[in-house]
C-alpha cells in the first residue's frame, strides 16, 4: 500500500522538527499509546493498545529514524506487530520551511500489512487511515500549535491527551471548514497507528 | 436386465437424513475425552523462521501439548508427490517440491502452520496461539507470476536456480508453417486470476488412536479415503488394517479435500498417537481461504493462425501456471489447460508450452474445472475476436471448425493428464450446438430483438460458447454389491461422496441389475472399513469408474442369483426374470423365491457350499478405463449490461450437455446448476486478491464473493444430448465440472456482445462492475 | 473454564440448564453441549446462513450470539421439524426438487424458510429468491431450492 | 474463530447498564444486536474484557408516535420491528424503504436501531438515513440524558459523540413536512452485501413546486455518512427538472464526497456510481414529492 501527500504545518521547521521526534508529544497525542520509549536518538519502541470502535488489539511497535537531515529530512522504518497482524514500511519526510510561520511536509512511503488485518480489514482500510491520519495528525497540528504559543507566553507546553472521542470531536469540527479534497499529512509513526487501527475492520452483518 | 430406473429422475435416498439433520457429518462426531487443535499460521509470505517459543502457551490451563516441527523428529518429511510428472515429454522437467507438515526453518505462504496447540477446547487453543512468540524474520515474497521468473526474484525454494517448477512444451504439427500460411493470426495476452472452491464445510478432522485395540480412526473430509489410509498406515508404521479413514457426508468438496496429506491430516494422526486421546481439528473459515489449495491464475500469450473463411489453422499457447509454494498435485491443471486449448475443434497444429511457477502463495491444487475453464477461455476467447476479425458470425465459426461426429475416436495428439495421447472417445459437437442455438432462440435475438433493444438504448449480450470436459479418468475404482437375509442389497465402494448423489445413483445401477426396490439398495461410500481398494472422487470420475464397477459387481451378484435360483426354482436361468425383489420364472409368477430368501440358501447353515463357488450372494469387481471419457456441451447466455453502473444481469442461460448415458437427469441437471454457479461466480464475483507481497486482502465471506440466489439466472434451461462413451459398459462420462468450465469465455463474449458501442474486448478473468468500469471508461489503466 | 454463567434454554420445546462460559457462541452450545449436530457452522462471520436456527421464532445467525443470550429463551433448530419417516412438508418438497446436494447448508435454508413462508405463504419467484439471499449455497446454483419453496407452498397451502 | 473470554454482564434497566459502563469504561462494550461486534470479537480483532448485554433491556424497544407527528424509537428495537411497522411506513416511509437493503431477515431480526448509529459504520444505511430525515439522538449517561443532532452525531469510522459510559437510548425522528419526497438506492456487489456507494435523498416542495428543502446523503464513500451539502444548496428554490437534478447529482459526486478506493471500488467508480444514485434518488423523491409516483 501506497502512501505518499502533503500537509501545512502552523508552526516552524524547527519546532515540527521537534514534535516529530519527540516521543512524549506522539505518545499523549495519540490515545492508546500506552509507551513510546527513545532507545537511541534513533530508534523508539512502543505499544500501544489501538482502538477504532470495537475493534482493539495490542501491538508492539519498532521505529527507525535514518538518513536524518535536521530539520530537512528523514527516512523512517517502522515494525509493528500484533494478535491481529503486522505492519512494516518505509517512508521518506521532507519538512520544508514555506517562509510564512507554516512548514510543510511531504511524505512518500510503502507499507506491508498481514494478517486477519490484511485479509478481513480491506473493506475499510483506506478509509479509515486517511481518516485516522486526519485525527492523528490535526491533533499534532495543535499539539504544535500550543508549543508555540506556550513559548510566546513564556510557560510551558500543555501537552494532554484528549479522550478518544474529545480527539475524535475536536478533528470533527476542525474538518468542517476544511476542503475535502485536501489530502493530510503523513508522519510515520502516525501512520502506523493509522493503518494499524484503520486495517482492523471488518463486520458482515449490521448494526450493533 | 430392466431399465426401471437408469435414466429416471429418482429423488435421493440420502435426502431424508440430510433434511432432518442427521446426516453425520465429521464434526458430529463426539468422543469422551477428546481435545481440540488450533494452528499457528504465519502472517508473512515469505521468512525465515529464527526461533518459535511455546513455553507460555504450554503453560496455559487447558493445553495438553504444543507441537512445532522440531517435536516431530524423524516423522516430518514433505508429502508425497500425489502425481508424478508425464514421462517422455522432449524437453520437459518437473521439479517436486511438496508441501510440509509445519514450517521448519522458512514459511512459504501466509497460513503455513509453524505450531499446533492441542487444548481441552478450541476456545482454549485459541487463546494459547496468542502466547506462542515466534522470531521471523520477513523475506521478500513473489506473489506476481511474470515477477517470480525475474533473474533476481526471491526464491520459493532456495535449493532451485529459479522459480520455474516446470517446463512442458508439446506440439501437434507444425504451427510455423500454419502461421505462414495463415490469412490472419491473433495474438493476445489472457489473464486468469485465482478463486477459491469454498465449500460451506471446511476442512474437518478427528484422529482417534486406540492403543488398546491398536486401532486408528479417521473421520476425514477427504476425497480419498483409501489413499489417505494406505498412506498414513505407511507414515505411522501401522498396517493398512489398522487404520480406518471415514468419510461420512462431505459439506461439498469441489477438488481441495482431494489434497493430500494435508499438514493437518498428518499432524492430528501423529499427535493422537503421542497423546493417546482424541483429537478434533475444525478449520475455520479464515483459515480456509489461506491454508486450503485454490486454483485458476495463469498467464497466456497465445495466438492463433486462420483462412480467411475461418478455418483454425493452429494455434500456439505459452502460458504461466500459478502452482503456489508447493507442487504437491503434479501438472494436473496446466496439463488440462494445455489439454483443453483444442476443445472441440479440429486444430491441425498446436504449440504449447507450459511454465509452472512456484510464488509465495496458497498451493494450487485442482478446484472443479481443474484448469480447464482456462484452456476453453483461450480458445474461445480468440476464436471471437477472430470472428470479429473476419466478420463471419460467431456460431457459425464454431460450426465450421467443429469436430465432426464421424471424427471419433479424435486423437488430439498430445500427452493428457493421464499421461497417454489425448484421444476423445466420441461426441456430437454439431448437435449440441444447434441445440443449444436453437433453445436461446439465437437467429431472432440477433436479427430481432438485440437490434430492438439497442435502438431503445438498451446493452443486451448474447454469448454462445462450446467445450470439451475430459473426465473418467483411471486407474479403476472397484465396488462389492450383497444381496442380505433381509432381501436388501448393500453395496460398497471406495470413492467418497460430496453432495454428487452416489447413495441414489449408484442405487439406481443395482436395483435395475437385480430388480429391487432402489430404496432397498444400501449403498456406503468413503469408508476404509467397508471397502479396501480405490482412489477416489475427483476428475468428474464417479458416475463413470465407480459406477461402472457398480455395475460390474451387481452383475457378478446377478449371475450368482439366477445360477443358484435355477436350480432352487427348477428352471433354465433364460427363463428366469429378477423383479420386486424375487427372481421368478417368466410364464410362472407363482413359482418365484425372494432375493432373501435366496441369500440364506447360498449361505447355508448346515451342509456344504459346493466346491468352487462362494458362499453368498455377493459380488466384488472393478472397473478401470482404457483411457477418459470426454463429455461435451454448449452454453448460451443473454445479459444485459447497466452502463451506468456496470452491474450485469444475465436474463436467460441455455445449457445443452453431453455427459453420455444419464443415470439420473435429476441429480445431473442439479449437477449443472451449481458449476453454472461457480462459473458465474470465476467471471463475475469470485476473485481471491493477493497484494505484491503475498497477502490475501479477501480472506472471508464478506469480500470474498460466492453468487447468492439473486446472483443467479432466474432459469437455467437444460437439454440433454446423449452420446454414450464406447469406453465402458454404461456408456457414462462425467458431469460434475462441466457446468462450470465454459461460463467465463461465456460471459466474456456476451458482455462485449452488450458493450458492442464500447469497443471492449475482455482477456481477463475474473471481471467485476469495478474493472468493467474501468475497462470501458479509463481505457488503457 | 472460569465465569461460567447458568443458563436455561428451550431448545425444540426441551428445557435444558447448563453451565456455559460467556463466550460460547449459541451455534457451538447447540452442536457441541447439547448435541443438536444438524444446526451447520460455516463462517462464523454472520455471512454463510448456515447456522441459522429461529431465536423465539425469528431466524437468527447462531454464531452471531453467545449461548448466554439464550437464557429463557426459545431456540428452534432443524431437529423440530419432520424426521426421518415423516418429513414435514418443506423437507418433502426438498427432497421432491433435489433441492440438496451435500446438504451442509441445507438447515440454515429450512429454518430460514419456515418463517418465510408463515409470512409468505404464497411467494412469488423473485420474493423467494430475496428470501434465500441470506444463504449460500455451493452445491445447487439455487435453482432446485427456488423449486423446492414454491411445491412447498403449493402443498402447504393444499394441507391448510 | 472463537471470541476471547469476557466478563458478561446482563442489566435489565438502562441504569444498570450505566452503572456497568462507569466501573468499566473502556474495557466494557454494550452488547445491542451484536451483528457487528459478534463477528469483529469471532476474528478476535474485537476483545472487549467485559460485555453489557443490553438484550434484556425490554424497556429500550419501542416505536412511539410523537405528539409533533414524528416518531421515537428505542434504541433496542430490532431493525425487523422496524421494517414491519406501520407507523413507520406511514411517517417514516424512507426509513420502511430502505430496512430491504440493510444485510438480510437473520440479521435484521437482531440488528436493533440503536446499536447500528452507535456503531458508526460508515457503510451502514440507517446512519445516512438519519440524516437525511434530520433526527435527533438521545444519549444517557449517569448524569442524564442529553439530546444530539445527527449532524453532530457521527465523527468518523465507527466513531460518534456517545463517551464510553454513556448508551444512546432513542432516536427521534421529526416530521416529514408536506409535500416531502423520499428515496433511498444503493449498488451493493450482492443483495445484502455492504453497498458500494448509497444514497438518501429527503426533499420537500414550496407552493410553487419548487424546491423547499433537499438533503441528500451517501454512505459507504467516507470515514461516515456524508450529506451533499452543496448539491443541496443547488437545488434550494429551483424547479427541479430533470437538468437541474442532474446538475445537482453531478455537483454532489465530484465535489460534496471523497471517496476512498477499496478492492471492490475504485474512487472513480464510487464516484459514478454516486453520481446515477443521486440523480435517481432525486429523481423519484421529487417526483414523490409533487405525489406521482
Amino acid at each position: 500500500m501506497e502512501i505518499a501527500g502533503e500537509y501545512v504545518f502552523h508552526g516552524p521547521r524547527e519546532e515540527v522538527w521537534d514534535l516529530v521526534r519527540d516521543p512524549d508529544v506522539l505518545s499523549t497525542a495519540l490515545p492508546g499509546a500506552q509507551k513510546l520509549e527513545k532507545v537511541s536518538d534513533q530508534e523508539y519502541v512502543g505499544d500501544m493498545n489501538i482502538r477504532v470502535g470495537p475493534v482493539s488489539g495490542l501491538f508492539s511497535g519498532k521505529l527507525l529514524v535514518s538518513n536524518e537531515v535536521p530539520p530537512e529530512s528523514y527516512t523512517l522504518t517502522v515494525d509493528g506487530k500484533g494478535g491481529p497482524g503486522f505492519v512494516k514500511g518505509t517512508g521518506d519526510v521532507q519538512l520544508v520551511d514555506q517562509g510564512d510561520g507554516t512548514t510543510l511536509m511531504k511524505y512518500e512511503g510503502d507499507m506491508q500489512i498481514g494478517g486477519t488485518l490484511a485479509s478481513v480489514g480491506q473493506r475499510m482500510l483506506d478509509t479509515v487511515s486517511r481518516s485516522l491520519i486526519r485525527q492523528g495528525l490535526e491533533t499534532l497540528d495543535k499539539a504544535l500549535q500550543e508549543r508555540v504559543a506556550a513559548r510566546s507566553e513564556g510557560r510551558e507546553a500543555k501537552v494532554e491527551a484528549p479522550t478518544e472521542t474529545e480527539f475524535a470531536a475536536a478533528v470533527a469540527k476542525d474538518m468542517a471548514g476544511e476542503a475535502l479534497s485536501s489530502r493530510w499529512l503523513w508522519i510515520a509513526v502516525v501512520v502506523v497507528i493509522a493503518i494499524v487501527r484503520g486495517a482492523v475492520i471488518l463486520t458482515s452483518g449490521r448494526g450493533g | 436386465m430392466t431399465k426401471k430406473y437408469l435414466g429416471q429422475r429418482i429423488t435421493r435416498n440420502e435426502d431424508p437424513r440430510m433434511l432432518t439433520g442427521q446426516a453425520l457429518f465429521v464434526d458430529d462426531v463426539e468422543i469422551p475425552g477428546m481435545l481440540h487443535a488450533a494452528f499457528l499460521r504465519s502472517d508473512y509470505a515469505h521468512a525465515r523462521i529464527l526461533s518459535i517459543d511455546v513455553s507460555a502457551a504450554c503453560n496455559r490451563p487447558g493445553v495438553v501439548a504444543v507441537y512445532t516441527a522440531e517435536d516431530m523428529g524423524d516423522f516430518w518429511k514433505p508429502g508425497p508427490l500425489l502425481v508424478p510428472a508425464p514421462r517422455g515429454i522432449e524437453g520437459a522437467f518437473f521439479h517436486a517440491r511438496t508441501q510440509i507438515p509445519m514450517a521448519r526453518d522458512k514459511v512459504r505462504h501466509v497460513g503455513e502452520p509453524m505450531a499446533v496447540v492441542i487444548g481441552e477446547s478450541r476456545y482454549l487453543a485459541e487463546d494459547a496461539l496468542a502466547d506462542i512468540v515466534v522470531d521471523l524474520e520477513p523475506l521478500e515474497a513473489v506473489a506476481d507470476l511474470e515477477r517470480a521468473l525475474d533473474p533476481d526474484a526471491p526464491l520459493v525454494h532456495d535449493d532451485m536456480e529459479s522459480n520455474l517448477g516446470s517446463f512442458v512444451p508439446q506440439r501437434k504439427g507444425d504451427y510455423e508453417a500454419a502461421r505462414e500460411q495463415a490469412d490472419l493470426v491473433i495474438q493476445r495476452r489472457i489473464v486468469i486470476d485465482r478463486g477459491a472452491a469454498a465449500a460451506m464445510e471446511n476442512r474437518v478432522l478427528v484422529a482417534h488412536w486406540d492403543a488398546k485395540s491398536q486401532e486408528m480412526t479417521i473421520w476425514d473430509t477427504t476425497q480419498a479415503p483409501i489413499p489417505l489410509r494406505n498412506g498414513l498406515a505407511g507414515m505411522l508404521g501401522l498396517a493398512e488394517h489398522q487404520v480406518r479413514v471415514i468419510a461420512p457426508f462431505i459439506g461439498g468438496a469441489f477438488g481441495p479435500k482431494i489434497m493430500m496429506f494435508q499438514p493437518e491430516e498428518v499432524l492430528l494422526p501423529w499427535a493422537t498417537m503421542k497423546l493417546n486421546r482424541p483429537i478434533k481439528w475444525i478449520e475455520d473459515r479464515r483459515e480456509n481461504f489461506v491454508a486450503t489449495t485454490q486454483e485458476r491464475g495463469q498467464i497466456h500469450d497465445a495466438e492463433s493462425a486462420l483462412t480467411k473463411d475461418g478455418h483454425i489453422l493452429g494455434v500456439k499457447d505459452v502460458f504461466l501456471h500459478d502452482s503456489g509454494a508447493y507442487d504437491p498435485y503434479g501438472l494436473t491443471v496446466p496439463l488440462n489447460s494445455q489439454n483443453h486449448v483444442m476443445g472441440c475443434y479440429d486444430i491441425p497444429s498446436y504449440y504449447s508450452e507450459l511454465k509452472m511457477v512456484f510464488t509465495n502463495k496458497m498451493i494450487v491444487t485442482p478446484v472443479r474445472g481443474a484448469g480447464r475453464p482456462q484452456g476453453i477461455f483461450v480458445i474461445e476467447r480468440l476464436l471471437d475476436i477472430a470472428a470479429k476479425e473476419l466478420d463471419i458470425d460467431r456460431a457459425e465459426l464454431r460450426r465450421r471448425n467443429n469436430l465432426q461426429p464421424d471424427a471419433f475416436p479424435h486423437n488430439h495428439k498430445i500427452i493428457d493428464q493421464a499421461f497417454a495421447e489425448f484421444v476423445i472417445d466420441s461426441g456430437n459437437y454439431p448437435a449440441t450446438l444447434a441445440r443449444a442455438l436453437d433453445m436461446i432462440e439465437y437467429e431472432k435475438f440477433i436479427k430481432e430483438e438485440q437490434p430492438a433493444l439497442r435502438a431503445e438504448g438498451r446493452h443486451v449480450g448474447i454469448g454462445v460458447v462450446a467445450f470439451i470436459e475430459t473426465t473418467g479418468v483411471g486407474p479403476y475404482e472397484g465396488a462389492r454389491v450383497t444381496i442380505e437375509a433381509s432381501g436388501k442389497v448393500s453395496v460398497a465402494t471406495g470413492v467418497g461422496t460430496q453432495g454428487q448423489g452416489h447413495f441414489t445413483a449408484f442405487a439406481q445401477i443395482v436395483a435395475d441389475q437385480l430388480g429391487v426396490d432402489v430404496r432397498d439398495v444400501h449403498v456406503v461410500t468413503g469408508d476404509t472399513a467397508h471397502f479396501h481398494w480405490g482412489t477416489g472422487t475427483f476428475a468428474s470420475r464417479g458416475a463413470v469408474v465407480a459406477a461402472n464397477a457398480i455395475n460390474a459387481a451387481a452383475k457378478g451378484v446377478r449371475v450368482k442369483v439366477l445360477k443358484l435360483a435355477s436350480k432352487v426354482l427348477g428352471a433354465p436361468e433364460e427363463e428366469l426374470e429378477l423383479a420386486d425383489g424375487m427372481v421368478r420364472v417368466a410364464d410362472i409368477p407363482d413359482q418365484s423365491i425372494g432375493l432373501g430368501e435366496l441369500a440364506v440358501l447360498a449361505n447355508p447353515m448346515r451342509g456344504a457350499v459346493e466346491p468352487g463357488s462362494e458362499p453368498g450372494l455377493e459380488a466384488t469387481d472393478y472397473f478401470g478405463p482404457q483411457y477418459g471419457a470426454t463429455a461435451n456441451g454448449t452454453h448460451a447466455m443473454i445479459l444485459e449490461v447497466d452502463v451506468e453502473t456496470m452491474m450485469v444481469e444475465i436474463k436467460r442461460y441455455v445449457v445443452v450437455e453431453d455427459c453420455g448415458t444419464i443415470i439420473n437427469p435429476l441429480i445431473l441437471e442439479g449437477q449443472v446448476h451449481g458449476g453454472v454457479s461457480l462459473g458465474i461466480g470465476n467471471s463475475y464475483y469470485e476473485q481471491l486478491v493477493y497484494d505484491d507481497n503475498g497477502q490475501l486482502l479477501n480472506g472471508s465471506f464478506m469480500d470474498y464473493l460466492i453468487p447468492r440466489s439473486t446472483d443467479m439466472p432466474p432459469r437455467i434451461e437444460i437439454g440433454h444430448e446423449v452420446t454414450p462413451s464406447p469406453l465402458n459398459p454404461l456408456g457414462t462420462k462425467g458431469a460434475g465440472e462441466a457446468g462450470a468450465i465454459p461460463v467465463p469465455s461465456l460471459f466474456a463474449q456476451a458482455v462485449e456482445d452488450a458493450l458492442y458501442d464500447y469497443d471492449l474486448e475482455v482477456l481477463e478473468m475474473p471481471l467485476s462492475p469495478n474493472r468493467l468500469f474501468e475497462l470501458c471508461y479509463q481505457k488503457g489503466s | 473454564m472460569s465465569n461460567l454463567k447458568t443458563i436455561t434454554v428451550t431448545v425444540n420445546g426441551k428445557h435444558y440448564t447448563r453451565d456455559v462460559e460467556p463466550r460460547l457462541l449459541l451455534s457451538d452450545f447447540i452442536r457441541h453441549h447439547l448435541g443438536l449436530t444438524g444446526t451447520h457452522v460455516g463462517c462464523e462471520h454472520g455471512v454463510c446462513g448456515t447456522c441459522t436456527v429461529l431465536f423465539d421464532g425469528e431466524s437468527v445467525r447462531s454464531c452471531l450470539m453467545f449461548a448466554v443470550q439464550s437464557d429463557g429463551h426459545e431456540v428452534t433448530t432443524v431437529e423440530s421439524l419432520g424426521d426421518i419417516d415423516n418429513l414435514h412438508p418443506l423437507q418433502e418438497a426438498f427432497m421432491e426438487a433435489h433441492a440438496v446436494q451435500c446438504g451442509f447448508c441445507t438447515s440454515g435454508f429450512l429454518m430460514s424458510l419456515i418463517p418465510f413462508l408463515e409470512e409468505n405463504p404464497d411467494p412469488t419467484e423473485e420474493e423467494i429468491r430475496d428470501a434465500l439471499a441470506g444463504n449460500l449455497c455451493r452445491c445447487t446454483g439455487y435453482q432446485h431450492i427456488v423449486d423446492a419453496v414454491k411445491l412447498a407452498a403449493e402443498n402447504m397451502a393444499v394441507q391448510s | 474463530m472463537k471470541p476471547a473470554a469476557f466478563d458478561y454482564y446482563a442489566p435489565s434497566t438502562t441504569e444498570e447498564a450505566l452503572a456497568y459502563l462507569d466501573q468499566f469504561g473502556y474495557d466494557a462494550k454494550p452488547l445491542a444486536g451484536g451483528q457487528s461486534l459478534i463477528p469483529t470479537m469471532n476474528f478476535r480483532l474485537a476483545q472487549p474484557s467485559v460485555l453489557v448485554d443490553l438484550n434484556p433491556i425490554v424497556d429500550l424497544s419501542y416505536i412511539r408516535p410523537h405528539e409533533d407527528g414524528g416518531l421515537l424509537l428505542g434504541a433496542m428495537t430490532r431493525a425487523s420491528q422496524v421494517e414491519r411497522d406501520p407507523l413507520v411506513a406511514e411517517r417514516a416511509p424512507l426509513v420502511h424503504e430502505t430496512m430491504p437493503s440493510i444485510a438480510h431477515p437473520q440479521i435484521r431480526n437482531r440488528s436493533t436501531m440503536g446499536g447500528t448509529m452507535a456503531h458508526a459504520d460508515p457503510a451502514a444505511e440507517l446512519p445516512a438515513v438519519a440524516i437525511a430525515l434530520n433526527a435527533q439522538f438521545r444519549i444517557r449517561g449517569q448524569a442524564g440524558d442529553r439530546w444530539v443532532s445527527v449532524d453532530e452525531f457521527f465523527l468518523g469510522m465507527f466513531m460518534t459523540v456517545i463517551e464510553p459510559s454513556e448508551l444512546l437510548v432513542e432516536v427521534r425522528l421529526p416530521p416529514m413536512p408536506p409535500r416531502s419526497g423520499w428515496c433511498f438506492r444503493e449498488i451493493a456487489r450482492r443483495h445484502g452485501d455492504y453497498a458500494l456507494v448509497g444514497v438518501a435523498a429527503m426533499v420537500t416542495l414550496d407552493g410553487g413546486n419548487q424546491c423547499d428543502q433537499a438533503r441528500l446523503v451517501f454512505l459507504s464513500v467516507e470515514d461516515r455518512p456524508v450529506p451533499a451539502r452543496r448539491a443541496a444548496e443547488m437545488l434550494q428554490g429551483q424547479t427541479p427538472t430533470a437538468e437541474a437534478i442532474q446538475a445537482a447529482a453531478e455537483t454532489a459526486a465530484t465535489e460534496d464526497i471523497d471517496p476512498g478506493s477499496d478492492i471492490h471500488a475504485s474512487a472513480s467508480y464510487r464516484r459514478q456510481l454516486a453520481k446515477v444514485l443521486a440523480r435517481q434518488a432525486l429523481t423519484q423523491a421529487f417526483a414523490r414529492a409533487r405525489g406521482v409516483a
